[in-house]
Order: structure tokens, then C-alpha cells, then sequence
């Protein structure tokens, strides 16, 4: 396993400028979580619409190249689908990481489709797997607790 | 035994990491162990075993022989005064949760204070949180300064008639500061205060003279002194034994058991409940073996020498920032890379064979106080030498790589 | 592997005893190791050791994940529904004290009461002696009955509105009996009453299936399994790992930790603060393949063959007198001999290479009860055979010649 | 090591018949000690006059033939002595059974020599020596703590 594909550009690059930071506004679901043993820390705001469409998801946190690059990409990917593709993307990112499948959900673009998939090298650095599905637990468990 | 070839007495330095050689900058985590030690526990296992103390057979009386010959050969490398102050523990973490509970709960009350450091480890504030607690007691922490030590000045003005103990690190294993610990107990005697010592990263680099000391307690973890895992040491000072409570009831430490009453063993047995780590006691004789025969003084010559050349090398790189600057200072190299997050440099580092620990380092308290939550720690034992630190910098020069920076 | 020459994997058994084979009859008290656990001890240390959990370098990554698989094949063999409900400690006795403590702090009362039984090993009756000093409680006493069993009724009759705990052993390490805990449990569970089990004994001899028994806690030691020194387990039902308090504190076991507030991590980690036995829970595996190959049903069977044909043998003798008779029992074999003190059967029996204990094992109420200060007992493992119990019996006469009985 | 020499006939003889055994007539010491790992016993009673002299001295007491041999065998040797001397007994005693030295004191009989001297087999039995000892442990400490 080489090193440049833990750290790819693309990986580097939502580290370096982390897209959908801060609060979102009118966030109405929210939940954080943090890593224990290394420091790690997310906090994943949410605007769910009465449709269960995410109309705003945001993020703050602290931590390495992969759990801010992960949290970056979730708030990426996730912003303005439904409930019902957002747990599936979900379900597929955690699974990648546990089985190396690939993602290839159709309603992403091959853009997005290309940036998740950039996570899936965190596979074979079996301490790292928490630091990059962090962020996607701790959006289910957003997703779960109505908070206004 | 030549210390610059110390290397070969332990077998993982024949293992490649990645392909490469292993350089093990984690020792402040847990050593590595030396043949000598790993061999007497399998020889014991293989031909000596029995659970000691309890049968008359001849294997039983071998093992127990061996088990307290161990104790002895403690005693006297710490130089204490009794055999019985020298108690077998699982850890130190547990050592510490010992005296917290068995002191804690006879002699703290409510409205009383507990003075510890920001440089506490998790295993010397946590069990003290649970005393606070149960008791209502006050934790107060003497601040550490901006050079990573914490200052006898800090500690006399926190202590008042309230301060039912003092319990304090002796070696930082973050910024590897050692405390004044001499000054600590002269002040605490003049106030009556007992000093419990987590000496978890003290023993295994200085030489410790217990009397010379002079505290009531001190916790020792035998993984992180080139001996076996899962064995930890209380020292605990002679008119404390009887004192204190025994902490946790089992087999072995009763002297006698009715259904309306049971009475309690002598030192150490009171506090040695349960079935022990025979084959890992009688091991560790081999771990001080082992360091006595380098002597102690020469591990912490040599382990200053590469700690000093690692501090100038990477001082003189400009992204790194090392955390601390105590004037004395043992072992442990505690550093930051401006744009890289320690755990990603962990992960860069481990490519290259390097091995070191990213985090908090179960110092949570004086990460928050530097402000950041998280650091890389390269520590020394005494298998490294400069050439592990050249590497270590290529390495560091290869995160800076990896991240374009 | 071959149960009738199962001696061959455990390299003890090529040392000799006072010039004669090793004849080992006191597994009660600790078991032997077989060479895969040994050898793992020493491989690991030799080529893979690290600290866990801690550090993301390839050696800390994979002795985690070797500890971690250890945690889920105990999970497997014990058939526990939950990983996290397999908690690793030093022995048998600190799991039971880390439930007395952990469940006696907060959940029982002055005026409350913990039921357990004459047949308890001080393991099992002196950590909630503390909770009765600390709060008050009563303990009560299922009486042993003639046969050296605890019957059902006699529990079911101390059972009452102030009843908080159940602890009762699976199987007595003095008798042998095997106690009725399908029923206790059935029984407590109508009255919400928590079951602890200490399972040191039955652990080793018995098929255990969890979620079958369906107590509350079940604490084992693994060097009584043909595991290694120094490690304990303590099974907890999933319901109780977010109620019950942490019981040491110190590294690993936490969540944040602040100046005013500390909180903690989510179980198994919670309950494991410090540095564990990682080269211990490591070959723990190894014991659990060892008794998987022969099969736990096996060597029950292999032993208890043993057993039967020993008390048959030892009935023969006049002087000998066996200590309880009860319906269900497992490879220990206590008794006395007219005119002998067990201690000095002991001493007589290991000139001829037999390795037993004398004394009251641990279990002075019991003793008490029979009214007699010591017994002698054999134990049975699964490496011995009959031609071992020929030799005791021999050994016994010799003793009678010795004492000119 | 021969077993013989450890269960020498006048050891089994005191062990099965042990001297003295009971309170003896107007005690004013005596002390208790028990071996928690094996549940020896013992207790020993004292008559000490105003001289010094111990008048009296017997024992209760369980266990294995060497503690009752042992206890047997000193209030055998020493009721009518007085203290200095029982001091020197004793020391000589627990010094040989610590390094293996021979009782030599002039005012002991030779048969009284030989008794003791019979409980030195106990040297080579490590986890037996508590068992000899401790009758001996407990006449000193009997000797210090007066109890009227
Ligand atoms: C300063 C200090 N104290 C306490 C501990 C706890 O040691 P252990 O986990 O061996 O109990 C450590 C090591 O982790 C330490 O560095
Ligand atoms: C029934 C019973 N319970 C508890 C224990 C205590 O086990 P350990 O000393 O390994 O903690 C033992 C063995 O000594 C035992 O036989």
C-alpha cells in the first residue's frame, strides 16, 4: 500500500480547505462525537425539511488530513439529497471501508462518485478507519435526534 | 553487554516494519523486551510453574522462592528499606487506583483537597476524580509553565491545611520534565502531607533511591522498564501498611475468614489478592538484571545523548515545533508539524519503519492548556541511537512531502 | 490430538520431582500450559509486541488487532451475545471485585442484603465482606449440606425483598459439586435479583454457554484454563455495561477529560483502565484452541473418568476419608487421613513427584462447617491419567508407612 | 533429603503425644498465632514468677506432626528455665533452622539436645519451616505481653 494513496490530492485538498464548515443555518438536527484515544472531534449539523430532504448540512471539528477530509466530503456528497439516499450512501461508504467494495450509486456524479471512492485507500490502515467514518456515524446518529 | 549494540539483545529489532527496519520511538508507551526476560518467562513456564504461596510441593516451593527473590531483588534496586513496602500490581495505573481508594476512603473527607499537575497521566487524576466524587473532595492542579515543567513555587502556593495528599508525576511523558520531586516531599513533610510519586516514566531512566525520595508512595509500570507486561509495583512506605485498608479481597491476603468477620494478612500479602503473575514477577528480575548490568546512570547517558541530538535536529527544522523546553529533561520527544496532524504523521512516520505515538498521550488536561489536541511523541529507550533519529528526520522530511508542504 | 498422550504438549512434564516423574494433581490451584500457549507468549514478544490500542504504528495496529481477536474468540467459546461484554482482568478475584464494588457501590443500601454460599471461595465472600463494612449490608450463608452440595430450597428460603445480589461459585474448588445455577438463576431472575457466578472452577471443565446459564456476571481465571498467568475475565450482561461505574481509572478507559468532570468510555474499555496483559490476552487464544481440539465435552469426559476411578480407589482405603459425596462433581478430589495432617501428606506425597494441596483451599467457612482446619486435595486436569491416581494411592500408603499407621 | 529425617520417631512421638497440651496452672502470658495458609494453630500459656523463672508452660494448638511436635518439644525444654536462657533457646533454635546450626547449650540435657536438634530436618523443607517456628514466635511474643 502506498502512502499517496492514503493521502491523495483530493484528500489533501478538503483537509487543507474543508468544505460546509461552521453551523448551517436553521440547523434542526445536530450531533457530535469524538475519538478518545487520539483527540479527534465532529460536530455534524443538520437541516432536515419536512420532506426529509437535507436542505443544509455543515460541519465543525477538529482532527487529521482523514477524519476532516471525510467530514468534508459527507457535507459535500449529502447536501440536498434525500433521507432515503443519504442512508444507502452511507451504508455503501461504511462498507467500503470494512470490505474495499467501491462506491457506484447511480444519482452521484462520477465527480462525487470518484472523490468517496478516494477514501477507500484508508482500508489498509486499519487505525485510520475510525478517523474517516467518524463523521458518517455521527451524521446517523444527527440524523436520529431531532434537536430544536 | 556494549550499549551501542544493545540492539541485539532484543529479538523484534530482527522483524521489518514495511520493509524496512524497525526504529521503536514508542518505548514511553511500553519497551520493548530483551531476550534475557522473554526467555526466563518461557523457561519458567516451561519447567518451574506452579501458583505460589499456597501448596508444599516442590514445584510450589520453587516458584514461591523465586516469586520473593523477586521482591527482594526489588527492594534493593529501589532501595527501600522493607521487603514488605514492595507490592506486585497489574500496573501502575492500578498501583495508583490502590493507594486513591485504600487512602482515599479512610483518610479524605469532605472539603478536603487533593493536589496533582497539569502534567498528570489520565491513571494519576482519574482515580483521584473518583475519591473527589464519592467524597466531595477539591482536585487542584499546580499549573505547569510555558517550558513544560511544573515549579515548586506553583505547588507551596496551592497547599493549605486542607491538602490531604500530594500526587504528582515524576517524569512528564509529554514533555519529559522532571518534577522537583526532593523539594515536593521536604515541603510536604514540613506539612505532613503524604506525596504519592507515579514514577511510570521515572523508573525506567533514573536511578531510584527510594530512601533518598523519601515519598510515601510510588508507582511503577514493569512493561515500560524492558520487563513483562501486565505487572505493575507499589511502593508503599512502611507506616503506611498497616494504616491502610486492604483494596481488593480474595484469596491469599486474609488472615482469618468467619461468616460476621474476616481479618487481614500482613504487607505486602494484605494487598496481593488473587492469583499473581508468577512466571511475569519472577521475569522482571531478568528487566532489572538487564538495566543493572548496563547501569542505569550509562541508560541515562546514553538516552540524553540521542534525546539532545534529536532536540537539535529538529529544532533546526522550521515546521516542526517541539512542545516543551523543561531545563531537565528525560526521554521523551513531544513535537507538532505546522499543517500536518499528528496522527497522519504517525501514519507517514510507520512507512518508513518509524514507530511513535500520536495523540494526547492520556494527558488531556495539559493538551487542552497548550491548546491543541493532539501531538506526536518520539520517546528514547535504550536500544536507540542517532541513527534512528537521522531517520526519524527523513521521515518527518517525507511528511512534509506527502502533504506538499 | 491424542487426550491419552495429551502430557506430550505440556513441556513441564519432561522434568523430573525429587528424581521421579512429575505426577501434577493440583490444576485446581493453577493449570499447567501446553507448548502453543507458551510459545505464542514468546513469539509475540520476540516479533510482534507493542502496546495496544494507543499507537497507529504497524506493530500497535496488529497487537490490537491480535488482543481484539483474543477478546472475540472468548466471546465465541463463552457464546456471549456482545464483544463488549467480555471484560479482561488480572484473576477471577479482581473481576468479582470489580463487581462488588462497581454494583455494591451503587446499587445496595444499608439494611440490603447479598446472598451467597458456604461453599465460596474467600474470593467470592471477602470483596462483599467490604461492601458490608462500607455500607451496612447483610450477608447471608446458603448452608452447605452433608454432601458437600448447596441445594436449591436452601437458597430459594434466604431469598427476600432486601436480597441485591446472588454470587454463588459454579462448582466448589473443595468438593467438587457442581452447584444448581439453571435453577438460581431461574430463580433470582422472577425476583429481579442479578446472579454473579464465579466460574473459576467451572470454567476449566465445563461446556460454558453463556447465554444458556443466563446470569448476570461470570468472572474465570485463564491460568486455571491452561492459560497464561495474570489474566482474568469477567463476562457482564450487556444490560449492566452502561449502569455499572468504572472501577479503576487511568489511561484508556475514558471519554473526555476535563478539570471538573471526567467521562468514560463505552465497554469493554471502560472497565480496562491501563496497560493490559497484551502478550497474555494474546495467547490466550492459543488455550482456547488447545481445549477446542480435544473438546471441552472430551476432557470432561477424560476427567471425570479419572475422578471416578480415584474416589473408587481412595474408598478402598480405610484411613482415607473423602470430603463430600455430591451428585454432580468435577475433578476434585479432597480428603484426610486418619492421624495425618494434610500437610504433611502433602510434604510425603511430593517425595514421590505428587504435587497436591493441603489447607482449607481457601474456603475457611466451609472447613469450618465440615470441622476440620485442612484438607488434602487432588485436582485433576486434563493431562492426567489413571496411572497418576495409582501413583497417588501409592504415595498414600506411603505416608501411612512414614506415620507408622 | 530423606523423609526420615524429617519425621524422625521423636518428632511423630511428640506429634502424637504431645507434652503439656492444655492451659497450664495459673498462666499469667501467653499469645496466639495462626498460619492463614494452612490453619496451624497454636497457643501458648506461661507461668512466669517474680525470678524470672517460667513455672509453667503449655500449649493448645492444631495442625501438622512438626508445628505439634515443635510446640510439644519446647515447653518440654524449657518449662522450669528461666528467661535469659529460654531467649538463647530460642535463638538457637530459629537460627537453626534458618542456617542449619546445631543446638550446642551446655545446661540442656543430651536428651533434650537430640530432641530439638531432631527438628532440624525441617531446614531442608522450606515450606515446612512456619510450621516449626512458629511455637517459638509465639513464646516470645507470649513472654513480652503480660496478661494478668
Ligand atoms: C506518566 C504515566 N503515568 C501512568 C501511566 C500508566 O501506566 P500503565 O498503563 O502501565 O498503568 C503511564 C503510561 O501509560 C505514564 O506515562
Ligand atoms: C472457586 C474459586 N474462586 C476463585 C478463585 C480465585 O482465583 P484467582 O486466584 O485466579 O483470582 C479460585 C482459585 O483460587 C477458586 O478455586
Amino acid at each position: 500500500m502506498e502512502l499517496k494513496e492514503l493521502y491523495q490530492e483530493v484528500i489533501l485538498d478538503h483537509a487543507k480547505n474543508p468544505r460546509n464548515k461552521g453551523k448551517c443555518e436553521n440547523y434542526n438536527h445536530d450531533a457530535k462525537a469524538h475519538n478518545p484515544l487520539c483527540g479527534d472531534k465532529v460536530h455534524i449539523y443538520l437541516n432536515l425539511d419536512k420532506d426529509k430532504n437535507i436542505k443544509g448540512l455543515s460541519f465543525e471539528g477538529e482532527g487529521c488530513a482523514i477524519s476532516l477530509a471525510s467530514a468534508s466530503i459527507l457535507t459535500d456528497t449529502l447536501k440536498g439529497k434525500d433521507l432515503s439516499f443519504t442512508k444507502k450512501v452511507t451504508d455503501d461508504f461504511l462498507n467500503m471501508l470494512k470490505n474495499k467494495s467501491k462506491i457506484t450509486l447511480n444519482s452521484l456524479s462520477e465527480d462525487q462518485v470518484t472523490t468517496i471512492n478516494s477514501l477507500s485507500g484508508v482500508h489498509e490502515f486499519p487505525m485510520r478507519i475510525k478517523c474517516a467514518t467518524m463523521a458518517w456515524h455521527t451524521l446517523l446518529s444527527a440524523i436520529e435526534k431531532k434537536n430544536i | 553487554m556494549d550499549i551501542k549494540n544493545i540492539k541485539s539483545e532484543f529479538p523484534i529489532f530482527k522483524r521489518k516494519i514495511n520493509g524496512k527496519p524497525l526504529v521503536y520511538l514508542d518505548s514511553a508507551n511500553s519497551s520493548q523486551k530483551p531476550k534475557a526476560v522473554i526467555n526466563r518467562m518461557t523457561n519458567f513456564y516451561e519447567t518451574e510453574f506452579s501458583n505460589v504461596g499456597r501448596s508444599v510441593h516442590s514445584l510450589a516451593v520453587k516458584a514461591t522462592n523465586r516469586f520473593e527473590e523477586s521482591r527482594d531483588k526489588v527492594q534493593k534496586y529501589l532501595n527501600a528499606k522493607h521487603r514488605e513496602e514492595i507490592i506486585f500490581t497489574k500496573s501502575a495505573t492500578e498501583s495508583i487506583n490502590l493507594i486513591a481508594s485504600s487512602f482515599g476512603e479512610k483518610f479524605i473527607k469532605e472539603g478536603d483537597e487533593i493536589l496533582i499537575t497539569e502534567l498528570e497521566h489520565h491513571s494519576n487524576y482519574v482515580p483521584w476524580h473518583f475519591i473527589r466524587q464519592k467524597k466531595g473532595t477539591k482536585i487542584k492542579f499546580a499549573p505547569v509553565n510555558e517550558r513544560g515543567e511544573v515549579e515548586i513555587d506553583e505547588i507551596k502556593k496551592l497547599i493549605n491545611s486542607k491538602t490531604k495528599i500530594i500526587a504528582i508525576t515524576h517524569i512528564s511523558n509529554v514533555t519529559g520534565a522532571i518534577t522537583p520531586l526532593k523539594k515536593v516531599v521536604d515541603l510536604a513533610k514540613e506539612k505532613k502531607i503524604p506525596v504519592l510519586v507515579d514514577g511510570t516514566q521515572g523508573a525506567p531512566h533514573l536511578k531510584i533511591d527510594i530512601q533518598e525520595i523519601d515519598c510515601d508512595f510510588y508507582a511503577i509500570s514493569c512493561h515500560k522498564m524492558y520487563g513483562p507486561n501486565g505487572l505493575g509495583i507499589l511502593y508503599a512506605k512502611k507506616k503506611w501498611l498497616e494504616e491502610l485498608p486492604p483494596y481488593q479481597g480474595g484469596g491469599g491476603m486474609i488472615s482469618e475468614v468467619l461468616k460476621d468477620k474476616v481479618s487481614f494478612a500482613d504487607s505486602p500479602t494484605k494487598f496481593e489478592a488473587g492469583t499473581l503473575q508468577t512466571a511475569e514477577v519472577v521475569a522482571f528480575s531478568e528487566a532489572i538484571n538487564f538495566i543493572e548490568k548496563l547501569g542505569i546512570k550509562n541508560i541515562q547517558n546514553h538516552e540524553n545523548e540521542i534525546l539532545e541530538y534529536g532536540i537539535e535536529k529538529l529544532k533546526k527544522n522550521n515546521s516542526v515545533n517541539i512542545i516543551g523546553d523543561p531545563k531537565e529533561r528525560v526521554s521523551v520527544l513531544s513535537f507538532t508539524i505546522k499543517g500536518i496532524h499528528p496522527h497522519d504523521i504517525a501514519t507517514i512516520l510507520d512507512e518508513d519503519g518509524v514507530a511513535i505515538r500520536a495523540g494526547h498521550h492520556c494527558c488531556q488536561i495539559l493538551h487542552d492548556k497548550i491548546g491543541i489536541s493532539a501531538t506526536a511523541r518520539a520517546s528514547i529507550g535504550v536500544y536507540n541511537s542517532k541513527e534512528d533519529i537521522d531517520i526519524l528526520c527523513n521521515a518527518i522530511n517525507n511528511c512534509k512531502k506527502v502533504f506538499n508542504i
